[in-house]
């Protein structure tokens, strides 16, 4: 923000002196630097997303948020019909640099502050989709995604927040790998190896990425070398990297959060069997949360979060259903 | 008005089993004992229990994400809502839903709404039902101030309005929505004021004083009920504990919160209980000393009931 | 309505004297039979379908449309957070029967009236859907949809609507199959053979059913039996005819006329791929419209649909492709 | 107040030409050669006309699904706007927009959202964007009637008034929403009321009367120009065309169309002209011939154009 005084922040409980700096801190401390321009604003998602998109249209560079993923749905015109076509309606004429962030994941709320929705905005043309996984990944996308001239969505995960500070969640996981001071980006449609390994690939971002990290840990156990690609960005979406990785192991498992059907893994299940279709030995495998809304009680949240023990299953089917 | 001393007490009582079921449960989160996240309902106390009381069994209720108040006060019982909290089978929603969503529709509460505004157009639809069925019920619609932001309160409300609908709408204005005071985002002194929108009465009341509530809630009840259409009431209050767990209240200035504590409903009725000679200290301390002994009871219930089975996630979905 | 007092119609545009019954004259008519049970509202998307949830809950069965499907976006939070997921917040408490219609199609409206939003929907554990691709169906899966007692989504193509009326689209296509005057149902989750054949199965809903039909006829001409399946409903989705159909055929190619990345083709192309990977002989086939928002110039609209050519070369590639 | 005849006369040149330009629109629909459906404007042009005769070049409007007259009236070219309705790539977004997006930045006008109310938070936002930079520069926000019951309005005109940014809301109040009265959806007598709900001033105008909008326009803009925040004009108006294509209007009572047809508002600006002797008829009348001969050539130009290549459907996704 110090960098470019066209970029300003919009959200709900954001800018209050003695207040939270959002739902999850992660303003806090901006509002002191920065007093005009983090914009607290009513409970009204639709409106600030429009507000949003209107600053964006005249050259500002908002960075707009929910507090919770699920809240996306109130504003749901505005991304959809409004920011997602506003520069192709225009014939190109508008460029509309708006970064949206919400925080998705399950953790002990109930149904209406749950849900993974990314697979829902994958399937909507004209808007970026980014998801990162760790601290450093957090930085540099967000760093990237404000000085893009598109729409990018940013998921964060509420489990991924960082284990230390006032609101970090109960189940936390630390996700706080080293992060520079300096200036740095990460480029959207960047995916990285998490692992490297040679008998299955397995693709999976947000906390999933870090439980397939530790599947792949328990499989290597058993002789299975499973290399982790965390992609991410969702749109753009890094196929060489993928490509590059299945072309090697063959075999590719997506690991997700939310609900199976329609979900990201049918899209790239869909996609490397047609991209793949020469090398993959086994369809690819895919873990996701069962087609239900997201449960309250504890055991019944874990049973549908895709955990490591279903990763590894997964996985091993695969490869072992395959001759590996 | 006169009013009997049993239903004085009455009141008394149910705003008391609200805030020890609060504390209680407040006390179980810090433990680390209670799953999940809790809004709770210290301070509103009056709201709940003024409104609930001009109200029939039949008549339908929604809330939202800081519904304990509510639920209590519309009749679930102790156990199947400190059920719900703990995530057990025998919590008012099996477990599914948890903090946010108790309700039950049998005692006439449809399960919370914690989207802010969302359950506004839901408590509209029922008032709907019940004038095309032609039954003589109402629909209660709890909402908080920030709620009147959200355009699916302008929405539903207007709908309300131009249909004449058997709805209540009741903002519990405790002067925030979350960290953010009101005043900076309604330029309006009152939100009843919103009411000239719609073409309905708005009604401004101390939301501490649970007889003012009872009495505006009572007309407001039977305005909607002799079909002359909806009320938007507005009761002035102050919540004194954090908006969810672990909320230091730092945004509240320390003047404010102290006269605010002054102010609190219980201790104003409980004062006036007694002053009125209605009710001598020992009744008092009575209802007290029971209610807490019902929470206790329930409290080991929760804990002692079975937790859902993982597998019984995949019911429900569909009937 | 006139068999079940509970159910009633609400929507913009529907009861007024003198006007249209709705966007696309489809209740014309009934305002005058049950004026009291047509209600007409304000321009509120989240608010009517709100109301018609609440009166759902207390036992009514709403009928509550949009005019465009691109205006479900305004009511998202309440199809989304609250149709979808009450009766399950509630522990089965509650029921929702409540069936909402949707026009869906690019008709020469631009970007805001023209999307084809079922794939979004299919990702919402909690709602049926169902797409009725021809009289016949319209009025037996409506029926079916009035008198199930959880939410159904209907999405209804703009272009099959009738060639007749004061609404028809110029392009539209008759779809005006016999419809029986009397009551019958069509099933939810009942797919159907549209046409039979033994090389590929093609599988096409709405407006693409119809012109998987002509590719059918066309690819009779080149010497390849396509087996054309209309599921009808989305969810509940009729695997047992499409895995039946394709352990015939053993090649598949999805139609829809929505975006192609998280289309409803890639669930049914990763299922197939899973369910059938001892069968296909080829990759399934996916024909969808581009990753843009909807164009308004004709080429440029006409160049986004999926078109009978383009699912000819589709069907024929995967048939060719496999030594068919 | 005295205005000079130039000003009065070019007032009068513009709503004819809108008028005019629709009414080619409807022929050329109704001959089968332009695709699409369209919204027009008749009736409706002394709002367009008197609210952007109040801004400068650098203030930015939104439209709806209504848009031609105020394309036209915020000074985008005839041939820009016609080529778009044919879906040529001369045409404003060179054919990916069509008649309900038609817009250009460089004139001040934002592509037209058809989402009813989609357009008042991002008017809003514009508003904002002149606040944060400091530009002395006005949005304002075209929408219908019934477009002030949708949940946006409200959160918009809300936000616009907390933050008092340089936004006019203009209401065309045409009393109808497609086929529906406004008095049936609204209890409001005049929906300027709904501005108690935000603390901002309401004001109400005969919206037939092109330099009463005017006038009323200037003091909006004039107000929100110097930092004091937006307003809600109403202007009261009729659309004396169908709502789209093929919409013969029955819904509309005989009795209140005719008196519509008496009271549009070119006949009676220029009776007024004419009454005070500000023109001639002649001058009248060659306005009218000079905008039919500008619309003709524009008609031409715009078949002539070439269409887009079906493959150019593939770019302006992203930037
Ligand atoms: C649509 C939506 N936006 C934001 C939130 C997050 N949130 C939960 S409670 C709350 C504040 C609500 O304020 P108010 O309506 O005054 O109720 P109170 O908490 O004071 O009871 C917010 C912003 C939400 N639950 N739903
Ligand atoms: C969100 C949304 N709902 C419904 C429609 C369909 N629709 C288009 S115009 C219109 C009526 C609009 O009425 P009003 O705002 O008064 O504008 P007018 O047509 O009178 O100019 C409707 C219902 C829409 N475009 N967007
Ligand atoms: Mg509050
Ligand atoms: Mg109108």
């Amino acid at each position: 923000m110090a960098r470019d005084e066209r970029v300003f922040c919009i959200g709900e409980d954001i800018g209050i002196p003695g207040g939270w700096g959002g739902a999850f801190t992660v303003t806090l401390g901006l509002e002191q630097d920065f007093r005009e321009r983090i914009i607290d604003t009513p409970i009204s998602e639709a409106g600030l997303f429009g507000v949003a998109l209107g600053a964006a249209i005249m050259g500002l560079r908002p960075v707009a948020d929910v507090q919770y993923g699920d809240f996306l749905f109130c504003a749901m015109d505005q991304v959809v019909n409004q920011i997602a076509t506003m520069r192709y309606m225009s014939g190109g004429k508008v460029t509309v640099p708006l970064v949206m962030r919400a925080p998705v994941g399950a953790t002990g709320r109930g149904a209406q502050h749950a849900r993974n929705p990314e697979a829902i905005f994958y399937g909507i043309p004209g808007l970026k989709i980014v998801c990162p996984a760790t601290a450093y990944d957090a930085k540099g996308l967000l760093k990237a995604a404000v000085r893009e001239d598109n729409p990018v969505l940013i998921f964060e995960h509420k489990l991924l927040y960082g284990s230390k500070g006032a609101r970090a969640e109960t189940e936390a996981l630390d996700a706080s790998s080293e992060v520079p001071e300096e200036d740095y980006v990460v480029p959207l449609g960047e995916g990285i190896v998490r692992r490297e390994g040679t008998h299955v690939t397995v693709i999976a971002n947000l906390l999933m990425m870090h439980r397939a990290l530790l599947a792949a840990e328990r499989l290597a156990g058993e002789g299975i070398s499973a290399e982790v690609i965390d992609p991410r960005s969702l749109v753009p979406f890094d196929w060489e990297l993928v490509e590059a990785s299945v072309g090697k192991t063959m075999r590719a498992v997506v690991v997700e959060e939310g609900p199976r059907t329609g979900g990201i893994g049918a899209e790239i299940a869909a996609s490397l069997a047609e991209r793949m279709s020469d090398y993959l030995l086994a369809p690819v495998g895919r873990v996701a949360s069962p087609d239900i809304p997201v449960p309250f009680a504890p055991p019944m949240e874990e049973f549908y979060r895709p955990t490591v023990e279903r990763i590894v299953e997964a996985a091993r089917g695969v490869v072992v259903g395959s001759g590996g | 008005m006169a009013y009997d001393t049993q239903f004085l007490l009455g009141l008394y009582r149910q705003m008391v089993l609200i805030r020890q079921f609060e504390e209680r449960v407040k006390f179980l989160f810090l433990e680390g004992v209670m799953p999940g996240t809790i809004h709770q309902y210290q301070g509103q106390e009056a709201v709940a229990v003024g409104v609930c009381s001009a109200l029939e069994a039949q008549d339908v209720i929604t809330s939202t994400h800081r519904p304990h108040g509510h639920a209590l006060a519309k009749g679930l019982s102790i156990e199947s809502l400190m059920g719900e909290l703990f995530g057990k089978v025998t919590g008012c929603c099996h477990g599914k839903g948890g903090s946010m969503h108790v309700g039950d529709l049998e005692k006439g509460m449809v399960p919370a709404i914690a989207i802010v505004g969302g359950g506004v157009p839901i408590a509209t639809g029922i008032g709907l039902s019940f004038k095309l069925r032609q039954e003589p019920r109402v629909a209660v619609c709890f909402m908080g101030d920030g709620a009147t932001n959200e355009g699916a309160f302008h929405e539903a409300v207007n709908m309300g309005a131009i249909w004449s609908l058997p709805v209540v709408y009741v903002i519990e204005n405790n002067r925030y929505s979350a960290s953010t005071p009101i005043c900076q985002t309604a330029r309006v002194e009152r939100l009843t004021e919103r009411a000239h929108a719609y073409g309905i009465p708005g009604v401004t009341v101390d939301g501490n004083d649970v007889l003012t509530v009872h009495e505006a809630a009572q007309v407001a009840v039977e305005r909607a009920r002799s079909g002359a259409g909806p009320t938007l009431l507005e009761a002035m209050t102050y919540r004194i504990t954090g908006h969810s767990r672990r909320d230091p209240c730092l945004y509240q200035p320390e003047e404010e919160r102290k006269q605010a504590l002054a102010e609190e409903p219980i201790g104003r009725y409980g004062a006036w209980l007694l002053a009125e000679g209605t009710a001598e200290q020992a009744a008092l301390d009575q209802a007290r000393a029971e209610v807490d002994a019902e929470i206790e009871e329930a409290v080991r219930a929760a804990q002692a009931a079975p937790a859902p089975a993982p597998e019984a996630a995949l019911e429900d979905v569909f009937a």
